[in-house]
């Protein structure tokens, strides 16, 4: 696509949306949002960079090895973080009883794992996004030009 | 800490699964040892586990500190730590033979994918199998569902995508099933856990008795699509026949059991049992199990392809298993029980020889076997050893399993499953013996393909399940005794 | 109302057989329509008898909720009763979810790339 | 009496591992065999006939220990119910005569099977064989002798197709087969017991059965008996033996015959004299079963008997003639136990001891006849009764064995079989005397009948064989190792015959103790003359009876002539009841096929007339609605006709429209101008009336100024009125958002249909017409397509469970 208007536009937008569900993710304790929800803006924001620009264009900025990482990452950090608690004498993924909990209810520093836990889970769902949908487009990509 | 076991156990599989991927270049050698470990670390932990329940009773572990209504009960118990058992044990050693026989059927670059994949199953099955909450069931069963498919689909054939997509479509359907099954005890009893859904439903009975009903159907319906009870078995043949052959022992000896440990733990600790007095939910599931039984049985004798005709046979064997369930008493569901291991042991073990055989001389049509226990005795003597355990020859485990099955049906003065039950053993003679006596005696073909040498690798998984198969057919004790304890009528 | 499960068995058989083994054809059509609409009367009956929705009274109205209600935001420091059941009190549960999203980019990665 | 002095007490248990050594020594020597012998097949052979002489000497090794009691071991956990050996003198006497005999066909083999090319699996399989013969005799409980049958099914499997030719195939098939189905009806029979009585010891269970029915007593004791009947070759399953010894080597079937069918024999005996009888021998319920399953035994038995001997008479080739032959003493067994059980608390020994001590004397004679057929086969190279002659000259010594073997069989007094048969034909008049009754005096005569047959067909042998002219085939020399075993076994056989009493008191009357039999029985059978003047009389009678059947076959030379093909054991018999059964089935299936198939007819023929007008229907309706598309599309081209037409017009009706525009266009143009000149003026009177229209502004304000107050006062009166209509409003969007719902349900429109063009009507026709036939061959189940609600099966379930049971539920 090569329209310039939605080139500037979506250039303009892509850092707000990501902005955003940056912003849902770490509220996700706070008001109404989370790990999921934000996970799927940022990477729908991602998504909209590569439709906009280029399929190419978006592999640099967020390459596959990158996004595989990223894609594990969230994973392996949720495990671990499920782990800490169990290092710390309690059960698996325990919170506040574990000593976990930090600041008072309400604060944006509070709540103790479920921050992290929704970290992790944000990078999961939008590297899972953009992971699945650049699989997806490439593979019809080459499909097309087999054909 | 020994309490933390269980749940550390699926954790190390998860980050296993999850640290796979990363794994890349130089450190892709690393894949296999590393999958290898984790099996048995969790093997280990499994054999732990039956010491530590057998030594302090069963154990519920509550993840995150709360406690069960609110937060996600594991339930160790006999039963549990059995099928973790079964579960690990399978899983390491077809895992030990897949790390040669994988690379003929699957691309180099799709490993470290498998490995990853089959670590989520196994994680997958033994978080049913630990389970105590519906809901964390049904996430366990979408995650078992799609890595099964994955292992299937993984190997790039035309028969094995068309296959694991029946296998998805059906599963995912039987996945629908469940939850809807999930959502509706929810919403007529207010919780997730399965004993104080169990302490509600009497109550709910009387008021939502539709509801329950539906609910009850609905996960028998679930839990035999994916175990692949007699009419809804149709997507196993091709499944597990077009399969890798580590991913077919894989599926016929453990994915389409640990759904019946499934239902069996919901049929029994969730339901009342007043129920199965008024609703023939048990008959039913009895009756289609005979049908499985015989049915299996006679169309595994018209097969040509050797895979397919042991996948036929899977749905004779789940038949056992569903009797035993179906019969519903002590001794009858300790066979059925019994015979989850027993057939794990003796199914994997033909699936890994037929893999053997399709290796070293590329046949896979029966009658192309003729005299090729000449030329692989040892893969075809282990292969007779199946067969004859099969058949129920005493000595080996498959004849444990039938003698309780038979002898809980007298218990309970039904001789005609006794009947069933034996004849089916005269047909599995019917069709397994001729192969072992064309193996060995029959008159030899020229082989067509050039015989490749069989690595030590390959066999020596192949040799240990056989030799379990005897070894369990004489000293069935432990597992006996585990169960005895595992079933609470 | 007692009816033999033998019946019941043979009737399914019946069953199966029109629908994996008849082959296509007016009696399948119109058996599965009768089917169809069997089921649904059935599916309507259930839901016709679910308690009713946000009444006080609903079996889903116990401890359950009251505690995530009333002490989430002291119990795990959430203000967000939702994100405080789904990644504190049952967080095992997300988990799980983050594994099936795994698993399914697995499994299609795996079929992609196995060509 | 004198043999409870000599063995021990029943009670006495001795713990000992000799009998595990025994059972798994042979096995562990097969198996070494297996491993190593493959390569060097000259001294395997050698190997194997030490590790027989080695199990001989293990069995001898347990007599010690037998004189201190019973000899026991167990192994608990084995198998979960624990494997148990258990040796007493009964079990003994059985493994004494299957190692004896093992040992003496293996020191043969060792030479004999150069012939056959040494097959490389013989040894090894022939000492599994071996153990796990000695392991049914042995064994303490039903689930181990189970155990070891099968194991003996199994690896006798692999003797039987030693050839490895067709029929050899053949016949190891069927005989798999029946061993695996015998197996599993045995396997149910020990379900049974075990549920019933639960336990399966070999010990007097009935009590513990007493609680059954006696029809399930029945099928018990029937599964027991066809199980182990199968192995024996009780005549209505025998049907495998002749086929199997047909296609095997002297070797094999010296086995089989000599020791293997007595695994068979000893289960019949075991079940039917221990287990099934009762511990004490009060009359009762049980007790009545137990005579008249005796009774039936022992009549099935005469069957066995004569039915085999017959058989036997007018076989042409030695290995079938020694099969059949063996069926026939199987009978004299069947007919012992059967009369033992039959006689139940009066003189049941001597059934009893009558049959045991025909198994042993059996394979005495048995395995020497097949050792001697084996040498004939080495030197003649053939087995064909018409092709044989004049043997008896070339040599003299097989001729010897054979007629002291022949005379043994036949029961001539001072050899061993006279004892036996004779104490059979005891127990058989015992029987009449104390019941009575024509069939009892009948089953005696057909006693002797069968005595006589057996006689018979051994003479025809014998004079087909040795005497007559000499045979063409080549002779070539058989080394002495050959003719070893015969001696033994013909010393055996003599010792026997002339010194009855060593055997009968000390060997099979001491092993009445496992039993609980009348001690006056035994005393009677102790002191039993075997050469007084009845015995004697009847062999005679026996001798005599034969001569009376030989002479006239002989002269009539029905035995010269090259048997026809309606002579052979199928055509016999097989064959003849296959047909009557056939034909009997066939009357009845004619007769039912053809009302049936004239209902179908009828009906079908009715059927097809409606069809027929149906379709004839059809065929109008098609017509018709031929006739009518055509009219339609007539219809349809004069709509385009007119269509055309109207077409014509419009472009008339236009080309005149657009004359009347271009008029009116330039009408405008003029109008135009006169609205142009009007304007002007208009323009001027417009200044004049904005003079007069600032004037009027002011009065405007003036009063605006007013108005606002009053609008003040107006609005705070709005304000209230607006609350009211808000609340309202609320209640009537409602209204309006269920009403609006309504619409949209009513307005929804109907979807348009698809009209299926032709090609795909092709398809579909297509696809109807080629609907496979059925072929089982065929399932695919892969072609299925569950496209269409597969749910809808799942749902069944659904359906039964609410709509049936559903209120039931409610009344809990």
């Amino acid at each position: 696509m090569k329209d310039i208007v939605i080139r500037t536009v979506c250039r303009v937008i892509v850092p707000f949306v990501q902005v955003y569900g940056l912003y849902v993710i770490f509220h996700g304790h706070l008001s109404p949002g989370g790990g999921f929800a934000g996970g799927a803006i940022l990477g729908s924001s991602m998504v909209l960079f590569a439709l906009s620009f280029h399929l190419e264009a978006g592999a640099q900025k967020l390459g596959h090895e990158t996004s595989s990482y990223l894609e594990s990452g969230g994973g392996i950090w949720y495990i671990l973080i499920g782990l800490l608690g169990l290092a710390l004498g309690s059960n698996f993924l325990t919170n506040r009883a574990a000593g976990l909990g930090f600041g008072l209810p309400g604060q944006l520093f509070s709540g103790g794992m479920i921050f992290l836990l929704s970290l992790g889970i944000g990078v999961k769902v939008a590297s899972t996004m953009f992971t699945l949908f650049y699989n997806l487009s490439e593979e019809e990509g080459s499909g097309g030009d087999h054909q | 800490m020994s309490l933390h076991l269980p749940v550390i156990s699926i954790a190390l599989l998860l980050l296993a699964s999850f640290v796979m991927p990363l794994l890349r270049r130089g450190a892709r050698a690393a894949a296999l040892p590393f999958t290898l470990s984790v099996l048995g670390a969790v093997f280990t932990v499994s054999l732990y586990l039956i010491y530590l329940v057998e030594s302090r009773g069963a154990f519920s572990y509550h993840v995150g500190g709360w406690p069960p209504p609110w937060g996600v009960e594991l339930y160790i118990d006999h039963l549990a730590v059995y099928m973790m058992m079964v579960l690990s044990s399978i899983c390491l050693v077809v895992m030990v033979y897949g790390a040669r026989d994988l690379y003929h059927e699957i691309r180099a670059e799709v490993m470290s994918w498998y490995y990853t994949l089959y670590l989520l199953l196994l994680a997958s099955m033994i978080g049913i199998a630990l389970t105590n909450d519906l809901f964390t069931l049904f996430v366990f069963l979408e995650i078992s569902t799609i890595s099964a498919c994955g292992i299937i689909s993984i190997k790039k054939d035309r028969e094995c995508i068309e296959a694991s997509f029946k296998y998805l479509i059906l599963s995912v359907l039987g996945s629908g099933c469940v939850l809807l099954g999930v959502a509706m005890i929810y919403m007529i009893t207010g919780y997730l856990n399965y004993d104080f859904v169990a302490q509600e439903l009497p109550q709910a009975i009387a008021e939502y008795p539709y509801n329950i009903l539906m609910a009850l159907s609905l996960f028998i319906v679930g839990f035999s699509v994916k175990s692949a009870l007699f009419p809804l078995h149709i997507w196993l043949p091709d499944a597990h026949s077009s399969a890798p052959s580590p991913s077919s022992a894989v599926l016929s000896g453990l994915v389409i059991k640990i759904y019946a440990a499934a239902i069996l733990r919901l049929l029994f600790r969730v339901f009342p049992a007043e129920l199965f007095e008024v609703v023939p939910v048990l008959d039913i599931l009895l009756f289609l199990s005979v049908l499985a039984v015989m049915a299996g049985s006679i169309f595994a004798m018209v097969q040509e392809d050797i895979k397919r005709m042991l996948a036929y046979s899977s749905i004779a064997q789940i038949g056992f298993v569903f009797m035993g369930i179906g019969l519903f008493g002590n001794r009858a569901l300790l066979g059925g029980l019994v015979h989850i291991f027993n057939h794990a042991l003796m199914k994997s073990m033909l699936f890994l020889a037929a893999g053997l055989i399709i290796y070293a001389a590329g046949i896979r049509n029966i009658r192309d076997l003729r005299g090729i226990g000449v030329r692989m005795p040892l893969t075809m003597g282990a292969f007779a050893i199946g067969a004859f355990s099969m058949v129920g020859i005493p000595g080996t485990n498959g004849f444990i399993s039938k003698w309780h099955l038979a002898l809980g049906a007298l218990d309970l003065g039904r001789p005609f499953f006794v009947a069933i039950i034996l004849l089916s053993s005269l047909l599995n003679g019917i069709y397994y013996l001729p192969i072992v006596i064309n193996a060995f005696f029959g008159v030899k073909i020229e082989p067509r393909s050039e015989h490749r040498d069989v690595p030590g690798m390959m066999l020596v998984p192949v040799l240990i399940l056989a030799a379990g198969v005897i070894f369990f057919g004489f000293y069935p004790g432990p597992i006996l005794a585990l169960l005895e304890q595992a079933i609470v009528l | 109302m007692e009816v033999n499960p033998y019946v019941a068995v043979g009737i399914l058989l019946l069953m199966a057989y029109v629908f994996f083994y008849l082959p296509a054809g007016y009696i399948r059509h119109v058996l599965i329509v009768l089917l169809v609409f069997i089921i649904g009367y059935a599916l309507v009956m259930t839901v016709s008898e679910m308690p009713t929705f946000g009444a006080v009274d609903t079996p889903a109205h116990n401890v359950v909720p009251e505690r995530y209600l009333g002490r989430a935001p002291e119990e795990t420091g959430a203000v967000n009763v939702v994100t405080a059941i789904i990644t504190d009190y049952r967080a095992f549960d997300t988990l799980g979810e983050v594994v099936v999203l795994f698993v399914a980019i697995v499994a299609a990665l795996s079929n992609l790339k196995a060509r | 009496m004198a043999a409870s002095e000599l063995w021990g007490e029943a009670t006495n248990i001795v713990l000992s591992w000799r009998p595990v050594a025994v059972v798994l020594f042979p096995m562990t020597a097969a198996l070494v065999l297996a491993v190593l012998g493959v390569k060097k097949k000259r001294h395997i052979g050698f190997w194997a006939a030490v590790a027989g002489c080695i199990t001989f000497l293990l069995v001898l090794s347990l007599l010690p220990l037998l004189r201190e009691g019973v000899v026991e071991h167990r192994f608990a956990d084995m198998m979960g119910l624990g494997l148990m050996f258990r040796v007493d003198l009964l079990g003994f006497i059985f493994a004494f005569l299957m190692s004896l005999a093992w040992m003496l066909v293996l020191v043969y083999a060792s030479h004999y099977l150069q012939v056959e090319g040494f097959p490389v699996f013989y040894f090894p399989f022939a000492l599994l064989t071996l153990g796990s013969c000695l392991g049914v005799v042995l064994t303490g409980d039903l689930v181990s002798l189970f155990l070891f049958f099968e194991l003996m099914t199994f690896s006798s499997f692999v003797l039987v197709i030693t050839r490895r030719d067709r029929p050899a195939m053949a016949a190891g098939k069927l005989y798999l087969y029946m061993g695996v189905a015998g197996g599993l009806i045995l396997l149910f029979g020990i379900f049974a017991i075990f549920n019933a009585a639960g336990t399966v010891e070999i010990a007097p269970l009935m009590q513990e059965l007493a609680g059954v029915e006696k029809t399930g007593l029945g099928i018990v004791f029937g599964c027991f008996f066809i199980g182990f009947g199968i192995k024996a070759g009780v005549v209505p399953l025998h049907f495998w033996m002749p086929k199997a010894y047909g296609a095997g080597p002297a070797v094999v079937n010296a086995l089989s015959s000599g020791a293997m069918i007595k695994a068979g024999v000893y289960g019949i005996l075991r079940v039917l004299l221990l287990i099934l009888t009762p511990a004490s021998l009060e009359w009762s319920e049980l007790y009545s079963f137990a005579l008249s399953s005796g009774y039936w035994v022992m009549w099935i038995g005469l069957l066995t008997m004569v039915a085999g001997a017959l058989l036997a008479l007018f076989q042409g080739h030695i290995m079938r003639l020694l099969a059949f032959s063996s069926i026939s003493q199987v009978g004299y067994m069947i007919t012992g136990l059967g009369a033992a059980a039959y006689l139940l608390g009066a003189e049941e020994a001597m059934g009893y001891s009558g049959a045991v001590l025909h198994a042993f004397n059996h394979t005495l004679y048995k395995t020497a006849f097949f050792l001697i057929a084996g040498i004939i086969f080495y030197r003649a190279g053939t087995l064909e009764l018409g092709k044989l002659g004049g043997l008896a000259k070339k040599m003299p010594l097989l001729t010897a064995f054979f007629v002291l073997a022949a005379l043994g069989i036949a029961g001539v007094p001072g050899l061993n079989g006279y004892i036996s048969k004779t104490l059979v034909h005891d127990a058989l008049l015992e029987a009449y005397k104390l019941y009575g009754g024509w069939d009892i005096y009948l089953a005696e005569k057909i006693f002797v009948a069968g005595s006589a047959l057996t006689l018979c067909y051994y003479l025809k042998f014998f004079q087909k064989a040795f005497l007559g002219e000499e045979t063409r085939a080549r002779i070539r020399s058989a080394p002495w190792l050959l003719y070893a075993p015969l001696f033994v076994l013909g010393l055996f056989m003599l010792v026997v015959g002339l010194q009855p009493g060593f055997f009968v008191e000390d060997f099979v009357l001491a092993s009445t103790y496992a039993f609980t039999f009348e001690p006056y029985g035994i005393e009677h059978v102790a002191r039993l003359d075997f050469f007084s003047y009845q015995p004697l009389a009847a062999a005679l009678t026996v001798i005599i009876t034969a001569v009376a059947i030989y002479v006239p076959l002989y002269r009539w030379k029905l035995f010269d002539r090259e048997l026809p093909a309606w002579f052979s054991v199928e055509s016999m018999l097989m064959l003849p009841a296959a047909r009557l059964f056939y034909q009997i089935l066939c009357r009845m299936g004619v007769t039912l096929d053809h009302s049936v198939n004239r209902l179908y007819f009828g009906v079908g023929g009715k059927f097809l007339k409606f069809c027929r007008y149906v379709g004839s229907f059809d065929s109008n309706l098609d017509s018709f609605f031929e006739q009518s598309s055509r009219k339609v599309y007539r219809l349809m081209e004069r709509s385009r006709e007119l269509d055309d037409a109207l077409n014509e017009a419009y472009e008339k009706t236009g080309s005149t429209a657009r004359d009347f525009a271009d008029r009116s266009s330039r009408l405008d143009g003029a109008l135009n101008r006169a609205y142009e000149s009007t304007g002007r003026a208009a323009r001027g009177l417009a200044d004049r009336t904005a003079h007069f229209d600032k004037a009027l502004d002011k009065t405007y304000a003036a009063t605006g100024r007013a108005a606002r107050n009053l609008a003040e006062k107006t609005t705070r009166f709005d304000r209230a009125l607006d609350k009211t209509y808000e609340s309202s409003s609320k209640t009537a969007q409602k209204l309006a958002g269920k009403t609006l719902r309504l619409e949209r349900v009513e307005v929804k429109e109907p979807a348009p249909t698809a009209a299926p063009d032709g090609r795909e009507k092709a398809e579909a026709g297509d696809r109807k017409g080629r609907r496979p036939a059925f072929n089982p061959l065929e399932w695919n189940i892969k072609n299925i397509n569950f496209d269409q609600l597969l749910m809808v099966l799942m749902l069944g379930i659904v359906i039964f469970i609410l709509f049936y049971y559903g209120r039931a539920l409610v009344d809990l």
